[in-house]
């Protein structure tokens, strides 16, 4: 079974050894890229373009995802690159569909073997399968069909060869979605720090498994539908930065337990918050930034790139650009990137590039400052001092706000008009949960709308 | 009239607390009914909408406004006659099938809402058929359909086909959303038009109904 | 008049002094942005989605130019940027149709103009006519239809306000493209050395005449045509590396011809021979590498970035990528490109982040090699011993050819297995080149198809 | 056959200095005019055609292969009888009407060459009208048209159109190819097929071929 581990001292104490390419416990993959051993490796990610999925289109498709990891890798070895990463993020099709996850799959897994016999090019894929049980409703988190086929599509990709197993899983968000359009701080800890850990505790127990049957690697979770919905909200001027900032870091706790039950790295790369896994576990993590504008707009391009393991374009589709297909080029801007940090020739010009790209956005916007090393190390070390999620949750949005409030006064970042306003909010609705999960919910359930997800699900009482 | 800029003001804040109270002391000293609500408190909405147009308000701060001009609503409902309260409108939104993304059309309901229309929301993951069956029964003016995947954009000239099918395509204008949409797109699926976002939502729905 | 200028020694002597954003003769725009004058600004090009441009169209064109330019400044100003540079470059369709340029050069600048107004952001706009005399076959270079709109597109676009006027320019294409794709140095020696660099002369005579009549600063020319050609080839492996990196160097020369003219920079972004523009005249220039990926994939994508003064993303289709349209994406990548300049907080700091970026790519590929710093004022000051173009032309050939030699020689970049017989074979062509261009068109008459070209457009005899 | 296998190998070499007295060598050694040619010469160049598509040899090299063959074909000739020299098929290239890019045509011409075809090269900016009138009278098997813009990619539905028209559209397999060209596009415009490059042009023409 799973190794079940606590975390309570940061695996990385000083803000010196806080680097990019490096990590305490880092992770081997079948062809021998060691991540987090030394190396930023590119981890592209792609999608299909407009198409609708089904009997008479799924061979298309499949044509399409050989032409793209054929093309990526080639060019990634055009490049002098010597290893890479792919990321297969099923969409929901492929999950309902399992066979055809299956396929595509392998065909990814072909593909990466052709490169390694053509030209020498290792590599590693990362599938992950999406997380398809809200596909009822209210969504059945730990029995049904969908569950079943998701543990189904995870098993099979790992028997046949996927290196890494990850999920976005969605435990919580059946509350957490309306908590962010209201800006209802008190609602979203309670989504995430009671509903959201729970079910990881739940779902990684099972993937673990599944991994260690079928010869994979249990690699991370991401709080996607969590904090970037806030951020992509902030980005449209819909919720206030600040709010999106503290929904980045209450995001910590939840991402913790997956790594809790048996998870080790590299977390997913829309999961900002790898920077905290990185320094209270000491596991390798995925980033991404700059070079994946093209699928998420965002304040913190640059400081995403930070510490990174892996550095990923996140997913853009199979379209014609000017140059190529824009997979490809998405590999091109990632090897660009990578080779950056490859080119710092010793621990010094790694730190002084790494100041750069924090010092470069830590300024702009309370989003990218809780991103910053000395900002991680500090709120890490108090989210340990407390040891159940729900604490932990509440901790993580306390010292955020608190270090908001501190550098906003300091004049270190932009104050917006209603920030204090909305600071005020969040401390306030703060102050009022209990640390106690079933006196939360007894408290909170009036404001809940319990046609939208299932207590026994999450271990609560009815 | 001191009291309607009160709750005019209370509307803006998101006061859901205060604005019973406002609404009880405006009927209390007298106004009338008609009055409350048009002057204060969709007077409030009218001053919320075009600040947040202008991203000069968030949402949680629209949907606390359109919260509390609800809430005075309900303490000067039994006062009315027959008609009840107006609205501008009728508009039904939904996301197509296979695809459970929420929170834009949600978005786009209370900027609606806050304009001033009734919104029917056939929520997500909606098959053609409900969107056909829910516009020749409810008849809005205009319906919003949504897709947020490059996998499920392909349901929305299903869901133009099934208008076609039940005989109300024209009786509806038709927008579509979603980040894999394209104006280009919008075309060739036979929509009437696309929306970007809630703000452009706003715009598109005031100018179908200006025309009349 | 334009001022003529010779130059005979470099602008920048020092490797030390040769960094991004900073050059002796910097250029100031009309909102008051100082090119070269200590930042480094975004300058997005953008261009339309498939569309056929005609009467019925040409409306939604002129949205879709607005809605660029609208949402890409908005962008800006959302990640705090506050200047940016936006190029228009003219397809023929606006050239042949200059009312239509004229009006989207319009909507530009209003756009432009809307920005500043409501939330204070300077930007600075780049009108590239692109130059339609080849439109006729032979191309009339000096008279006729085309050449006349070119300079009335010009004119109007300066008038309306643009800053700057730039241009493509075309004058020896006529054998250059057979030259590269048969790879045959003598011929493209000829092409760049003596048609194209006499072209330049008469070209940009007349630029600097419209730009000064018209209120516009005349900017500066790209090989495009010559030289990325032969980049493009190269990457599909149709020309060897080499041959690609030579023929970057060769068109130096030509280049320069603008500057002698009156132009005064910033050079074109696609003209990645502005390194060399730079040390030579001490002119700002553009650059675009690894955030134009979406354009031309290169070997140069960070190595371009050393000594920039303006960063561009070349050129993007306005396509819906999964965050945003192509543009606004694309303006987001070149801000956090440009952060990253502007967190170097001192000399050293610039000097060793410029390093980065040139030791990341020079050793991949002969033609990052050969925009090195110190390689470019090696070669640069080897050209400006001589002083006509096609003896410069020659000796850009002959120093780039010794440079990649002796860095194969020392291992300093890969040498490829044919490489050894082109570079045998350059030496061949260089040597039979005689140092009069009269002397050298009746020796390579014969090899000339004269269909494809007016020699009496280029000042030589019949 | 020692001559035959240098005849081959200065064609592989690119020797067009060489070519023409080895082949005089080779007639004077009372070799047959058609072995010459189909082992020797052809023969040289059915090493290059597959050591071109697998990226072993640039296009300088391959265009001097195929002057090669030609200057030594040109000694043959008179030898030949009625027939001369048999090429694989036709076909026919151009790039569309205000696009003048004509590198890449001239990329696929010389490869098509290499590999034994016949091309009828229409040149660039070439009209509708230009193209079906030549496929008309020339008929070739294979028509590939390219655009490299954005702004001239709409050139290729007149293209075909202008086939229909002319009543040729059946006689004729049409690729188009160029940057801004998809795989999707090509369906949308009515074409039978999408060639990325060079290499992918070759594949695509040997397969119509062989198809008969
Ligand atoms: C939040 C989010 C999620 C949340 C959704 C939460 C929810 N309940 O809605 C979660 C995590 C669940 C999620 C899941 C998935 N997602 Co998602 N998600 C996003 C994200 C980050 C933001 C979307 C959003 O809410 N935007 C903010 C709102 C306000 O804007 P909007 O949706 O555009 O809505 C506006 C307009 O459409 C308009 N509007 C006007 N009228 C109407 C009417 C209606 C009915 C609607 C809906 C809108 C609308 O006004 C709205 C407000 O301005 C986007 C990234 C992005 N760049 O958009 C990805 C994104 C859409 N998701 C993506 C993916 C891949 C997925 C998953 C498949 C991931 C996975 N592998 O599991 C699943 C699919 C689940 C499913 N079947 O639907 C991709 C899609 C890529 C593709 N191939 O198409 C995106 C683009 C992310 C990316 N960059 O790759 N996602
Ligand atoms: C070289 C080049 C030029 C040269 C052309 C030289 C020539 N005689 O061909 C010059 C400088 C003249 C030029 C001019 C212009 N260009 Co130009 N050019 C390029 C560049 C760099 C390379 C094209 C090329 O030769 N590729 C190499 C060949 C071998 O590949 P290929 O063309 O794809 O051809 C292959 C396939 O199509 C296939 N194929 C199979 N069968 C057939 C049959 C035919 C008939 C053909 C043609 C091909 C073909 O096999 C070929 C070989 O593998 C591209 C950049 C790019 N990423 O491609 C821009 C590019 C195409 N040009 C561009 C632009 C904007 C222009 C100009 C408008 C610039 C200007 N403002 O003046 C003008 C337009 C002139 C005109 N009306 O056509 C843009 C197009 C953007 C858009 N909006 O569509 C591009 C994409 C550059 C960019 N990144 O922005 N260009
Ligand atoms: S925000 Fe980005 S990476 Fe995340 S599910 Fe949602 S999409 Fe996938
Ligand atoms: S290579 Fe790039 S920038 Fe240049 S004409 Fe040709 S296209 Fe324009
Ligand atoms: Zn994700
Ligand atoms: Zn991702
Ligand atoms: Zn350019």
């Amino acid at each position: 079974m799973s190794q079940r581990r606590t975390f309570d001292s940061l695996a990385i104490n000083n803000v010196d050894d806080f680097i990019f390419g490096a990590t305490p416990h880092p992770v081997t993959t079948k062809m021998g890229m060691v991540i987090g051993g030394g190396h930023v490796y590119p981890e592209l990610n792609f999608t299909l373009p407009t198409i609708e999925l089904d009997e008479t289109t799924i061979d298309k498709a499949y044509t399409i995802y050989r032409d793209i990891a054929k093309n990526a890798l080639k060019r990634a070895h055009d490049l002098h690159q010597d290893a890479v990463q792919l990321e297969y993020e099923t969409t929901v099709e492929f999950t309902m569909n399992p066979e055809w996850g299956i396929k595509v799959n392998q065909i990814l897994l072909e593909e990466m073997q052709n490169a390694k016999d053509q030209y020498g090019l290792v590599s590693a894929l990362r599938t992950t399968v999406n997380d398809n049980r809200e596909f009822v409703r209210p969504p059945l988190m730990r029995s049904g069909e969908n569950w079943d086929k998701m543990q189904y599509l995870m098993a099979q990709c790992s028997k046949d060869g996927a290196d890494f197993i990850s999920i976005e899983s969605t435990g919580g968000k059946e509350l957490s979605d309306d908590a962010i359009v209201r800006g209802d701080l008190e609602k979203l800890v309670f989504a995430v720090g009671v509903l959201g850990a729970n079910d990881m505790a739940f779902l990684w127990d099972h993937i673990v498994d599944i991994c260690e049957k079928n010869g994979s690697i249990p690699a991370g979770d991401s709080a996607c539908g969590f904090a970037n919905t806030a951020m992509v909200l902030a980005e449209k001027g819909f919720v206030p930065r600040v709010f999106a900032a503290v929904t980045r870091v209450a995001l910590v706790p939840r991402a913790l337990v997956a790594f809790e039950r048996g998870a080790v790295g590299p977390s997913k790369d829309c999961a900002y918050e790898g920077p905290y896994l990185k320094a209270i576990t000491g596991m390798p993590i995925a980033m991404e930034g700059r070079s994946a504008a093209g699928a998420h707009l965002s304040q913190v391009g640059n400081i995403a790139g930070a510490v990174p393991d892996l550095w990923s374009n996140e997913s853009i589709q199979y379209i014609r650009l000017l140059s190529d297909m824009a997979p490809t080029v998405g590999m091109e801007q990632l090897i660009y990137d990578c080779r950056m940090y490859e080119a710092c020739k010793d621990m010094a010009a790694k730190r002084a590039y790494r100041d750069l790209l924090v010092e470069s956005d830590a300024h702009n916007d309370p989003q990218a400052w809780v991103l910053r090393p000395d900002v991680v190390l500090r709120i890490s070390e108090g989210i340990l001092k407390e040891d159940t999620p729900l604490k932990r949750t509440k901790a993580a949005c306390r010292l955020a706000i608190d270090e908001i409030r501190a550098a906003q006064a300091e004049g270190l970042i932009p104050t917006e008009r209603k920030d204090e306003k909305w600071l005020k909010r969040m401390d306030k609705a703060l102050a009022g949960i209990p640390d106690d999960p079933n006196e939360f919910y007894q408290q909170i359930k009036p404001r809940l709308d319990l046609s939208t997800f299932r207590p026994e699900d999450y271990d609560l009482e009815g | 009239m001191a009291i309607l800029d009160d709750i005019k003001e209370a509307v803006v804040d998101g006061e859901t607390d205060e604005i019973q109270d406002l609404v009880q002391q405006a009927i209390d000293e007298g106004l009338e009914p008609g009055k409350i609500i048009n002057e204060g408190l969709i007077g409030g909405m009218n001053v919320v909408a075009p600040l947040f147009r202008d991203g000069e308000m968030f949402v949680p701060e629209v949907m606390e406004s359109a919260d509390t001009m609800k809430a005075g609503i309900e303490v000067v409902k039994p006062l009315l006659g027959e008609g009840g309260v107006e609205t501008k409108g009728k508009i039904a939104i939904g996301t197509v099938d296979g695809d459970l993304h929420d929170i834009g059309k949600n978005t786009a309901r209370f900027s609606l809402e806050a304009e001033g229309y009734k919104v029917i929301d056939l929520g997500i993951d909606v098959v053609p058929e409900v969107f056909a069956r829910e516009v020749a029964e409810k008849r809005p003016k205009v319906l919003g359909i949504s897709a947020l995947l490059t996998t499920t954009v392909g349901e929305m000239p299903k869901i133009i086909k099934a208008l076609e099918k039940a005989g109300v395509r024209d009786s509806v204008q038709v927008y579509v959303s979603g980040v894999p949409v394209t104006r280009e797109l919008a075309e060739r699926f036979g929509a009437d038009h696309y929306c970007e976002d809630a703000r452009d939502t706003v715009d598109y729905v005031n100018e179908v109904f200006a025309r009349g």
